[in-house]
């Protein structure tokens, strides 16, 4: 899907209804929810499609031979195909749920990565990792003495690629965001894939914020493996979801064990399951995973490409905004305006602290993420402690954001 | 909604109650494969004699419910005495008639809703139905055809398609054997 | 609490009332829910809990300074409360959330197991475990040479003592279910507990299906860990829960790691946050977890005291009634009538296969579990593939079983 | 619903403005302690400059927000040149003040909301407020009061009590220095 080819633009107006929580009030002011990329709201067809699941179906899935059980089950499996289609996954198989991008994360870094890496291998992750692409890695490090190195930040707000393929020269994995959670970057990860590849290692693209955002498909994205969640993408808390090549999941260990991801238990040994319940031990996210296909229908019924368009442009007025009305006192991280970015804009106001801008902006109603962002490694190269952080969804128009920029000055009557 | 008449056919506990090619045969020199549901746990094994491209004789032995039986009986009378062709299109054939077109979890039909698989399934599941498929490769599924009705009941597939997928592993097994080693 | 120290009787009448998928008619016939073991239905007062978090409050937990990030995090922080509370835990951060009991121990095995068992050390465990408390210490055993031993089922469906000292001769861990989910079994784990500790070893407890159902106290129990799962206690799917010492839990290193887990990463060396954060890497089940805290309400409300008493007596009516209609044609595993059992029976009816004789139950509207339950040694030891198992929660009552008892007769027309 | 106002009482705005006792000393012979709050990753650092059982000097180091900025300027106030007991007894106060009686993670105060600590908090905790553990302790609180209004908004908890913690490490260190060893 090429990313021009809209369809009819969002009505914001009318998706804002959606969501209940937006009629939320505090102190005394509407509710505008600018933190997105730390969890996203839900829209009403994505509750209902849960609810109605606990009070119509609900039943432990794949085992149960009576009518809800199968229900409860085609539903379970039905969602599987429904995000399998959204990411252009080649079959539901390659999906495997897990309970959220984190998870699905250390999945392969149990698995493929402590059958596959040793003393004399290397991985290779970046500097603008969140905590939830990189302390696995570091771990695994720790463990099996793998070397891991990284593609550095360039002054630009992007990876800085001068020195790809030396750090690829001897690597196994490369592990890199699709789009960083703090700068918005959107690095160039058909490109990293291929020279990875060329390489001879595999790809694990963390697409926690990429996947709610933009039209996805895994396989022209070159990854061999794509973590998200559900929560950042209008779905449930609860549930996430590893895409993995087939060949690939099929050739590596098992994770977590236990029921459902077995085919035989004897007192001395087991066979495993096929993928993708192999890697899914114990009773999964069943609601959840209703609540996820709902979300994605949602989304579909939007159209990816119109969601990236909104985003985008609403991203860039938020920039402008802030630059004409506080010109030098605010400073935004990451890509120049102009460039491309998801909808992320991290900023720091004159030297408010973060937490003390959020909290501000909170008595206006508005609700933005002020801290490290689980990304230490990236605050560290950037020389902060926090920044302040406001990210856009579906649900949001520039109204919301001209609410930001109002109520950025009044932190002046209290550490100006 | 499917009713209990809709899965459980004359024709299927006729089978049930009198298995057809029940036993066991000597291995080797019959080839012997194992099938198995993780779902229920239940087990299928065959023994096949090959006399040439032939299947001279076929047994069958483990235990299971009802439709597992009962499938594994009516597939030892169709395919016993046939060639290994005629064999592997009454697979085609079954397969597809038991197939769930679209909702299929791994894109070729079989067990849409089933947590785990009995093996893999091969690519050759198609679009078409049952019917078209025995058609077009020439068989007839006769009394099989008492077991479409399994479909309206998707965890109860990997019942009826157990028996199948260890003949075809069977048969596979006999290929390598006869092929040119 | 002593079991003998009964609230009220419950309301069943009531109670059903507020389940609403038993308004639920298949088949032409109203749902008789007797799948409890495998996942319980859930009461509105839970989804409702859910849904007004996700109407009112849903933000991500732990980090944001805004009003509903405050709000959503006291949730979160307050369910962990309520659940420490019901199983009567020394604090809430003995509680770790996790997506299920089957995660919960896995957790202990990656981390304690991997970490202190060795090729000269022993397990202990049983013939009556479920997958999720047997095939990853079987998986420990195959990956670190860790000698793993059985306690064996006795002839009267308990687990056989007589070896038991010898048993855990050298042994390390001992991890034992409370309730088996098959037999309805009821070990004495405090009796276990004190052998186990004696020999030195720690005791892991599934109480997956004793939790729900009997008033509990980690602490009477003397166990070291206590996993469960919360779809089996009214709750929602995709949360379940590790109790553990809290000395313990601090000395165990971690398992998932990522956001959240963290006190502080850097590009060579990450510290851990403290327990239960230490455990919860990423984005945490928070819906689930405030689900979660409803469904202990609601059973505080009913006393568990009295959700033992019914669920006991209805498991005598049901023994008794199955075998005064059907005499030998049916038989019944696990502990003889009058024994301690949870509410749980499993049988067999004559010679017709239990998937069978589920599907025909099903036409009667009633929903049994057929298979092997995930507790394949234990079918193998019983000399079966498969049971028929009826189980039981607060909203059955005699009415629903005598439902079941007229239905397998009707098995006959097909099998008979 | 709390407001603003709560939180950033005037005192505590002059604090962050104009920090008393910033800097730092020579370590060694200064004793030297860093606290963390892994929420922002802000860090204190705190020198302890020990005359006998006194508190000769005091410096603070590191950065935060305005909370955590006052609270360990208020703090270098209230113990410089205090006993190492007065200063027990002032962390005690303030710490009640701070807690969240009965919603407690670990059942003694402190951040019931935050995701994480910053350290142990002593198990000297209880269930008065701080002005009675103030009172019965035989200290004052003074301006530190202005931080009352923090207990109203959980998750800058963690903000008022870091140089707390930090404080109270120091003092453990001071006296492991002093005991008999
Ligand atoms: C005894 C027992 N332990 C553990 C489990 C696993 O629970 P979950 O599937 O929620 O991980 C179950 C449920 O199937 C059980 O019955
Ligand atoms: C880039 C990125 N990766 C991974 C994650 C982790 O997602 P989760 O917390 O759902 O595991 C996040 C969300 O915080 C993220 O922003
Ligand atoms: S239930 Fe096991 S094969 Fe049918
Ligand atoms: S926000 Fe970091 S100390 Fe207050």
């Amino acid at each position: 899907m090429a990313l021009n080819d809209f369809g009819p633009p969002l009505d914001v107006a009318r998706i804002k209804k959606d969501f209940p929580i937006l009629d939320r009030v505090v102190h005394g002011k509407r509710l505008v929810y600018l933190d997105s990329a730390s969890s996203a709201q839900k829209p009403l067809p994505v509750l209902d499609a849960m609810q109605r699941y606990y009070e119509t179906t609900h039943a432990n899935v794949h085992r149960g031979v009576y009518q809800i059980a199968q229900e409860a089950t085609e539903l379970y499996e039905g969602a599987r195909a429904k995000v399998a289609a959204f990411i252009g996954a080649a079959a539901p198989a390659e999906v495997v749920f897990t309970k959220n991008a984190t998870e699905a994360v250390n999945l392969v870094a149990y698995t493929w990565g402590r059958a596959n890496l040793g003393t004399t291998d290397a991985m290779v992750t970046s500097e603008i990792e969140h905590h939830a692409n990189f302390v696995p890695w570091l771990q695994l490090h720790q463990e099996k003495g793998t070397e891991l190195r990284f593609l550095p930040l360039g002054e630009d707000g992007t990876l800085d690629l001068d020195q790809l393929d030396q750090l690829l020269d001897g690597a196994k994995l490369l592990a890199v965001t699709a789009a960083s959670n703090v700068l918005g970057t959107l690095p160039p990860v058909r490109l990293l894939a291929d020279a990875a590849h060329a390489a001879g290692a595999l790809v694990l693209v963390d697409g926690a914020q990429y996947v709610p955002h933009l039209p996805t498909d895994v396989r022209e994205m070159g990854a061999d493996f794509v973590a998200f969640t559900g929560h950042k993408m209008l779905g449930p808390t609860g549930i996430g979801a590893l895409w993995g090549r087939r060949e690939l999941l099929e050739s590596m260990p098992p994770f977590l064990t236990g029921g459902e991801m077995i085919r035989d238990v004897r007192l001395d040994g087991f066979t495993t399951n096929d993928v993708p319940w192999k890697f899914e031990a114990g009773t999964p996210p069943i609601a959840e995973a209703v609540g996820l296909g709902a979300a994605v229908d949602y989304l579909n019924g939007l159209g990816m490409s119109a969601v990236r368009a909104h985003e985008q442009a609403l991203t860039a007025y938020a920039m402008r905004a802030l630059k004409e009305r506080y010109g030098d006192d605010i400073s935004i991280h990451g890509p120049p305006p102009g460039s491309e970015r998801a909808g992320i804009v991290s900023f720091a106001y004159k030297d408010v602290h973060a937490h003390d801008l959020s909290q501000v902006l909170d008595q206006a109603g508005v609700c933005v993420r002020a801290g490290h962002h689980c990304a230490k490694p990236l605050m560290r190269r950037l020389g902060v402690t926090a920044t302040a952080r406001a990210s856009f969804s579906v649900y949001n128009d520039e109204a919301d954001v001209d609410v930001l920029v109002d109520a950025i000055g009044q932190a002046d009557a209290l550490f100006g | 909604m499917p009713g209990l008449e809709d899965l459980y056919r004359e024709i299927i506990l006729d089978h049930y109650r009198n298995p057809r090619n029940r036993g066991e045969l000597e291995s080797p020199p019959a080839l012997r494969a194992e099938g198995f549901n993780p779902l229920c746990g239940d087990e299928v094994v065959i023994y096949l004699a090959m006399g040439g491209d032939v299947i001279t004789d076929l047994k069958i032995a483990g235990q299971g419910c009802s439709i597992s039986q009962s499938s594994a009986s009516m597939m030892s009378a169709a395919v016993k005495g046939k060639t290994l062709a005629q064999a592997r299109s009454t697979i085609r054939a079954f397969r597809a008639m038991m197939s769930l077109h679209g909702q299929a979890l791994d894109g070729h039909g079989d067990g849409a809703s089933g947590g785990g698989g009995t093996g893999a399934v091969g690519p050759e599941e198609d679009e078409r139905t049952g019917a078209e498929v025995a058609a077009a490769e020439g068989v007839s599924l006769g009394d099989l055809e008492a077991l479409q009705g399994v479909v309206k009941f998707p965890v109860r597939i990997k019942c009826a398609t157990l028996s199948w997928h260890t003949l075809a592993q069977a048969l596979d097994e006999a290929e390598k054997g006869a092929g040119p080693d």
